[in-house]
């Protein structure tokens, strides 16, 4: 069964989480400690956040590669709302989340009304979305944002900071969502045969749209946390986020061809990307460095994994 | 038993009028073009210099290496992989051209040098795909971040000038027509015959389509895969000789989203990201179409804000005057 | 084509006088940060962080080799330079918030935005760490010093009496930028705005373009004014050490060298090629050698104690006494004119 | 007819291909177990067995798309351990596959000659004549209607079978392997076929053929073999066995009746079809589905059946008409809405419609009825488990369990898991759109038998088959449909090859009440 060999790439992601934070705690005495660990989670929430709705969405067999533009359109949408409309902040991060929904609902609407395939329907968009953040901010950076607004990207509750309880709480929610519910199964089925999903009876439509439009809400959510962590709103904010996404989900063990990954996958793989930039860091690695060693790092896991459950066929 | 009148099932596949056809085959390329030449007609009329040759030059040779580039990667497309790293590639591969030139080697070997090392480079990528069954966005994913952090670390961005003026192909002009404009035409044609008219080229086409009867029909799928990579890596090569020759410095960085320029241009040009299906040709036209919409954008005053946005918009209206149309021909 | 320039961010602009020197600037009281509680650093050994706003650029490149310079000549200082691969703000934040955590005395930055990196910033400056500012700023009280390469309006008039000098007092010109939200260029553009209006006013501003930090990109972008504008167009300002070679490449191969002005921001080893062929006239740049060693002086001098709140100058090495300006910032100099004839002596 | 030329028969005659000890597991479990196979120039030589005897892995084996894990193959002179791909077709042998391996994207033509088409000079391919050569390939099929230019997407899936066979003709094979060729065939076409494959046989060619439809297998085979779970049960000229024996030999017990009907207690009316039209596809469709009943609905090949089928449960909505449940008028917009209304479909194309092949048969048939298994959205997988095992023993499934992944089931067991994912669901009409194509005759019999008790229960039961014995056996009644309409409704008495047959060519429609 399938769940055997997901089983397997988890544990084998597993292992390679511990050998790395084992091998990098070794290198610098400042790696395995609370503060760096808690600091860490604070500047993966927004990866994080759109990794894991990534996995659902990649999953189905889709890929959106506009979340990064939809971080910067929903930054922008905050802060142009907050500032020069004068509306309150509160309400301008609602609304901003608003339009992060409705921005991933189009992209449903994109793939599922009209059959684009994903891929090129989200190249569209995410040239579309950072478009719109570009024409609506007329360049213009948005600052000045009052203190309180700072404890979501900056501040801790109960000694933890703020947004890992809200990138736990997502995770949480997420992994408990495909694993065990009938969304879940849904989104499995979709990604696995689709044909015979809608045949079987199942929303398929509205799953994906959902799903997009949930992938857009993350990006949003992202955004504002962003916007919170660095207290300045730009157009070009969240640029080439996708792609980190898409990495930590691939490392995760999710397929590219749908039908198969958990929301645990994608968490080690966050986790394993995260802490390979900062300890690699910390143990001296510059950045150039530290991206070679991701990337070799990516395409040996999957590698290794591969090996161990090839498929007996031929 | 009474035997059924054999001629009695309905005709559903009438015989279709060549044009019929044509249009059936090549849909997306003709609403591609037809968009070049929506696009030419509505604003030349409102800023006639749109069409002056220099400006179809500009457009035109001034893209050629994307049209190029496009070529291998929607040869890779149609097998059913993709290729985030020709980016990264080619600006490796310009920078070791540059090197080449200026540490006085023959200019042709620095021409030639980046077909045959990107051919390699990418040849490894293929053979991870192939022989290592990693999805290809996985291996290309990690390519890209190899290349580029490895770039940056030899180089650290140091310009290359001093580059011997006979290295600069790209700027010269044979019969009056700028040469990027003779290797994307040339290119392009002859990769479209070549992939429509060999059983190599339609082997690719197999492959994209549904690997598995690819190889019980004999195909040798595998060598295949690592083969198309290695012919769009020597695309890539062919790509950086006119985008490192274009201007008298080389920039030892990779190029912004050139690979998401190449990966639109080739998807968008109706090369199935599912594979399969799709020609060069229509990767060429979306080439030079959003050369000439950002080009156009200029000429017409759309603020500058807004010329994303507007660009993102045309995108996805021909993407869905595409599917319209695709969707009529596969009602089921 | 967007007329004229509403771009950049809201922050007032103060042009220079048309003739005549600048003004000296007001005195203002310091209002930079301060570190909690830094340990004594006074001639010990330093180990500093160089994050500028990406590496694998030439210009950072000569930042850097200017702090090695400095670190040489000093002796007890270590220089690191360490930046994301891609000019991205929150890539910049994660690299010197490694650092901070790493432990390190001292931070010197370029900021790809001043107000994204003030947090991380400020967290360094509670950790007792030493953080002085160079090429592009944060928030003054995000940091300690800022070494300022040239204030943007001196860049603004520089440029645009350069330009009005080749094309005239009534020519019409574009801009060719990366992107409009680049901090520094979306100022240096701003004041040019201002200037260009107050001085020289007959002068037609044409239109700006983007073309990212892509080098065929900026050719195209240039080819294309050129195209739209034909002979109205008679110079092209480049705002990155990208835009100026590639238009000036453009205005070559477009056989308009001497018709079409090139004037802009670049390094001389990106340029040499045109000014060595006289279709450029000149390029304006400060030494950003001269930029890197200021800046590891500053921060020298800021860990022992030499350069305190309230000095009005600071001991930089073979630059001499630079002059502390607006509080908190220390002013390299005038921008450098590079022409044919000097245009050789530098390397970077 | 010029006299065929055949090789000088020495005796015994060199077999083209011979398997010796053969066998092959896959994940542990062996499927294939020493078996020994061989074909002779100018014989049909059947293979049978019942589903999942492995049968098709034998195929791959031979055809180079398996590795066996053991024994020996020799194609003429060579012997090997293992074939390629390359090696079959180099070696003569063109393979029909079950599951039908075309390339959707592709022209009928191009699909017919992949991998050995006609090429000019410089290895340019032949257009022109492939063209032709597919047209003439396909006029022998009297398939005059496929256009040759088609995307092979676009077509049927018997058009695609007509494809599939045009393709392995093409390469002039010394060997033809068919794994059930007709199963998507109706009775004409079956009939083109055996003139095929008899031609060929005269022309010497060794022909193996995969059926489970045992008129053909007495009709065309020379010798049969017949497999049981993965081992040889036994080799014989087809003059040596009855059907009697060889259903015996298959399932290692006696089956007395095929279709074995129960007495119908057909009730109330349940659907009402009205004027039912959609698109150019069908127009004019009106019948009432009744309580109890079976109806049986028959057409050739494309006569809109499964066009009607899919627009009563909501994949293409229909352009006109009403459809009436139980009185009331509906207007059903999705698969979704379909189901909640008590209408099952158990589609004609398994593979892809029917499955979801990668999951395991709990979550293939809990897939429909989701709700049942779960509390609120969440699932109970234990009970899950329960009710697929349930199923798995209803049916006679022959699988591991409900973990096991249904994509690695024979044909007719997936066929079970499409069923009782649609019984999960307990609708009151089911669909079956060739509900036993490809299934063995054991299995035949117990889904038939299954049939007469969910009628018997007060299902009503709409059964598109292109099998006339099927339509007749099991029917209440009888619609039959001609390009796009439907022609005739025949009652069980009026029912015989004759009517029904006229009435499929387009005969003048017989109406009746
Ligand atoms: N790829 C595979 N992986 C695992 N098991 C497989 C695979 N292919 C076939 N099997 C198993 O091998 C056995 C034989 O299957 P095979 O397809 O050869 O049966 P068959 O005789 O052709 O049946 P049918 O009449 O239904 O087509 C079955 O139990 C099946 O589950
Ligand atoms: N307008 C059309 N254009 C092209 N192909 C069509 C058209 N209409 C129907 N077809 C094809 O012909 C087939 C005939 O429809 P349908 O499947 O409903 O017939 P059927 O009687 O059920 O035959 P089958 O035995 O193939 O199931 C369709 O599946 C479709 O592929
Ligand atoms: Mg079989
Ligand atoms: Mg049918």
């Amino acid at each position: 069964m399938t769940a055997k060999k997901l089983i397997r790439h988890e544990t084998i992601l597993a292992l390679l989480v511990i050998v790395a934070l084992f091998v990098l705690d070794r290198q610098s005495d400042r790696f395995f400690t609370v503060d760096n660990l808690f600091n860490q989670g604070r500047l993966m929430t927004e990866v994080g956040l759109i990794a894991l709705i990534m996995t659902f969405v990649i999953v189905t067999g889709g890929i959106d590669l506009s979340v990064g533009s939809i971080v910067g359109m929903t930054a922008i949408v905050l802060g142009v709302f907050w500032k020069n409309l004068g509306l309150p902040l509160p309400l301008a991060i609602l609304l901003a989340l608003a339009v992060g929904t409705f921005a991933g609902f189009v992209n449903g609407i994109i793939i599922t009304r009209f059959r684009v395939p994903a891929l090129i329907a989200t190249l569209g968009t995410l040239a579309l979305y950072r478009g719109i953040a570009e024409g609506i901010s007329q360049a213009r950076s948005v600052r000045g944002y009052p203190e309180w607004f700072f404890v979501l990207g900056q501040g801790s509750v109960l000694g933890v900071p703020t947004q890992l309880w809200i990138l736990g709480l997502v995770a949480l929610l997420s992994a408990v969502a495909l694993a065990y519910t009938t969304w879940g199964r849904t989104t499995y089925a979709i990604g696995s045969n689709e044909v015979a999903a809608r045949f079987s009876g199942l929303g398929v439509d509205a799953t994906k749209i959902a799903i997009y439009a949930a992938s857009g809400f993350a990006a949003a959510l992202a955004a504002v946390i962003f916007v919170s962590r660095v207290s300045t709103t730009r157009s070009d904010m969240g640029t080439g986020l996708e792609l980190d996404a898409i990495t930590a989900v691939v490392l995760g063990g999710t397929s590219i061809f749908g039908g198969r990954g958990t929301v645990v996958g994608t968490i080690l793989g966050l986790i394993l990307i995260q802490a390979l930039k900062n300890g690699l860091s910390l143990a001296g690695v510059k950045s150039d460095g530290t991206v070679v060693l991701i990337g070799a790092v990516l395409i040996l896991t999957i590698l290794v994994s591969n090996l161990f459950h090839r498929d007996a066929n031929r | 038993m009474a035997a059924p009148d054999l001629h009695a099932a309905p005709d559903f596949h009438p015989k279709r009028s060549l044009a019929a056809r044509i249009v059936s085959a090549y849909g997306q390329e003709i609403v591609i073009a037809a968009a070049i030449v929506a696009l030419f007609v509505v604003v030349s009329t409102i800023n006639p210099r749109f069409l002056g040759t220099n400006n179809l030059n500009t457009i035109i040779a001034g893209n050629a290496y994307i049209a190029v580039a496009a070529i291998g990667m929607s040869m890779v497309i149609i097998t059913g992989q993709i290729d985030v790293s020709v980016g990264a590639l080619i600006g490796v591969l310009a920078t070791i051209s540059g090197n080449l030139a200026v540490s006085g080697a023959p200019v042709w070997i620095a021409w030639i040098a980046p077909v045959f090392i990107g051919a390699a480079i990418s040849g490894v990528t293929g053979a991870l795909v192939a022989y290592g069954r990693l999805p290809s966005i996985v291996v290309t994913l990690g390519m890209l971040s190899i290349l580029k952090g490895g770039l940056v670390s030899v180089t650290g961005g140091a310009w290359i000038n001093h580059l011997p003026p006979a290295f600069q192909l790209a700027q010269q002009r044979w019969l009056g027509l700028p040469v990027p404009i003779w290797f994307m035409v040339a290119l392009t044609l002859l990769a479209f015959l070549w992939m429509r008219n060999t059983a190599f080229g339609r082997s690719l086409y197999a492959i994209g389509g549904n690997p598995e009867a690819a190889r019980a029909a004999g195909i040798p799928v595998e060598r295949r895969i690592v083969q198309t990579f290695m012919i769009h890596g020597a695309f890539a090569g062919i790509a950086t000789m006119i985008f490192a020759t274009q201007l008298r410095v080389i920039q030892s960085t990779v190029p912004p989203n050139l690979e998401l320029t190449i990966i639109t241009a080739s998807v968008i040009g109706g090369v199935s990201i599912l594979g399969g299906t799709g020609t060069v040709i229509g990767s060429t036209l979306a080439a030079i179409l959003f050369a000439a919409i950002g080009s156009a954008m200029i000429f017409v005053n759309v603020s500058a804000y807004w010329l994303r946005a507007v660009i993102g918009f045309l995108i996805l209206v021909t993407v869905l005057v595409d599917m319209a149309r695709r969707n009529r021909e596969f009602r089921q | 084509g967007a007329q004229g320039w509403t771009g950049g961010d809201d922050l007032p602009t103060n042009p220079l006088p048309c003739d005549g020197p600048a003004p000296a600037p007001e005195p203002m009281a310091y209002n930079g940060g301060e570190p909690a509680n830094p340990p004594d650093r006074n001639g010990k050994p330093l180990t500093v962080v160089d994050v500028p706003k990406l590496i694998g650029v030439g210009y950072f490149d000569a930042t850097s080799k200017g702090m090695q310079e400095a670190a040489a000549e000093l002796g007890n200082m270590t220089i690191t330079t360490d930046a994301p691969v891609e000019a991205n703000i929150d890539d910049q934040i994660t690299v010197i918030d490694n650092y901070i955590t790493k432990g390190v005395d001292g931070i010197l930055f370029a900021a790809n935005d001043g107000v994204a990196i003030a947090p991380v910033l400020k967290k360094a400056l509670a950790a007792g760490i030493n953080v002085v500012g160079y090429d592009s700023n944060a928030e003054p009280d995000a940091r300690q010093w800022f070494v300022n390469q040239a204030e943007f309006n001196g860049v603004a008039k520089t440029l645009v009496d350069k330009m009005a000098e080749e094309i005239g007092a009534d020519g019409s010109f574009a801009i060719v930028t990366s992107t409009f939200t680049t901090p520094n260029q979306a100022r240096w553009i701003a004041e040019m705005a201002a200037y260009q209006a107050a001085c020289h006013p007959e002068m037609k501003w044409l239109e700006t373009v983007e073309a990212q930090e892509d080098n065929i990109l900026s050719f195209n972008q240039a080819n294309t004014l050129i195209n739209k504008y034909g002979d109205e167009l008679k110079g092209i300002f480049g705002m990155t050490s990208i835009a100026t070679p590639a238009a000036a490449d453009a205005v070559t191969q477009a056989g308009q060298c001497g018709k079409i002005a090139v004037v802009g921001l670049a390094t001389p080893n990106a340029m040499r090629p045109y000014i060595e062929s006289d279709c450029v006239k000149s390029t304006v740049l400060w030494n950003p050698v001269d930029l890197g060693y200021a800046a590891a002086h500053v921060l020298r001098a800021t860990a022992d104690g030499t350069l305190k709140p309230g000095d009005t100058s600071v001991k930089a090495g073979k630059l001499g006494d630079l002059a502390v300006i607006k509080g908190s910032e220390i002013l390299l100099g005038d921008p450098f004119v590079f022409t044919k004839d000097n245009v050789n002596d530098f390397d970077f | 007819m010029t006299p065929p030329v055949m090789p000088p028969v020495t005796s015994p005659v060199t077999p083209l291909v011979s398997l010796a000890g053969v066998s092959k597991s896959f994940a542990g479990v062996r499927v294939l177990k020493d078996v020994d196979f061989d074909v002779l120039p100018g014989e049909v030589h059947a293979l049978l067995g019942e589903n999942g005897a492995g049968k098709s892995t034998l195929i791959k084996v031979i055809a180079g798309v398996h590795a066996p894990d053991g024994g020996t193959i020799t194609i003429g002179e060579r012997e090997l351990a293992a074939v390629t791909p390359r090696d079959a077709v180099e070696g003569g042998i063109a393979t029909v596959y079950q599951e039908l391996l075309l390339f959707p994207e592709l022209s009928v033509a191009e699909n017919v000659f992949l991998g050995h088409a006609p090429t000019r000079g410089l290895g340019r391919l032949d257009w022109t004549q492939m063209r032709r050569r597919a047209r003439q390939l396909l006029d022998s099929l009297d398939s005059h209607d496929l256009d040759v230019d088609a995307k092979v997407g676009t077509l049927s899936v018997a058009n695609r079978q007509r494809v599939e066979i045009a393709k392995a003709l093409s390469q002039n094979a010394r060997v033809l392997i068919m794994d059930e060729p007709t199963a998507a065939l109706a009775d004409a076409d079956v009939r083109r076929l055996m003139d095929v494959v008899r031609r060929l046989r005269a022309r010497g060619v060794g022909i193996v053929y995969v059926s489970h439809k045992l008129p053909e297998i007495f009709e065309l085979a020379d010798r049969v073999t017949v497999l049981r779970d993965g081992a040889l049960i036994g080799t014989k000229p087809i003059a040596e066995v009855t059907e009697q024996s060889l259903v015996a030999m298959m399932v290692g017990r006696e089956i007395d009746h095929l279709f074995p009907k129960p007495e119908p207690a057909i009730r109330e009316t349940v659907l009402k079809v009205e004027g039912l039209a959609c698109g150019d596809r069908f127009r004019d469709v009106s019948f009432e589905l009744r309580r109890g009943e079976i109806l049986g609905m028959a057409g050739l090949v494309g006569s809109g059946r499964t066009e009607v089928a899919l627009t009563i449960f909501g994949i293409t909505p229909a352009t006109a008409g009403t459809i009436e449940l139980e009185g009331r008028p509906v207007a059903i917009t999705s698969p979704r809405h379909a189901c909640d209304l008590g209408i099952a479909y158990v589609p004609e194309d398994r593979g892809l419609q029917g499955l979801v092949r990668p999951m395991t048969i709990a979550q293939n048939v809990s897939m429909a009825s989701l709700r049942k298994v779960a509390t609120g959205i969440f699932i109970r997988f234990a009970d899950e488990a329960l009710r697929a095992a349930a199923s798995i023993k209803q049916l006679g499934t022959r699988a591991r369990g409900p973990d096991q992944v249904v994509g690695q089931l024979s044909g007719g067991n997936q066929q079970k898991v499409v069923l009782g994912k649609w019984l999960e669901t307990n609708p009151r009409i089911l669909i079956m759109d060739e509900p036993t194509r490809g299934i063995d005759v054991g299995a035949k019999s117990e889904i038939h038998a299954l049939m007469g008790r969910l009628a018997q229960e007060g299902m009503a039961i709409l059964m598109i088959s292109s099998e006339l014995p099927e339509v007749l056996g099991m029917s209440d009644r009888v619609l039959v449909m001609h390009a796009g309409r439907l022609v005739a409704a025949i009652d069980r008495a009026d029912a015989n090859p004759e009517s029904v047959g006229a009435a499929m060519a387009g005969a003048a429609a017989q109406e009746a009440a």
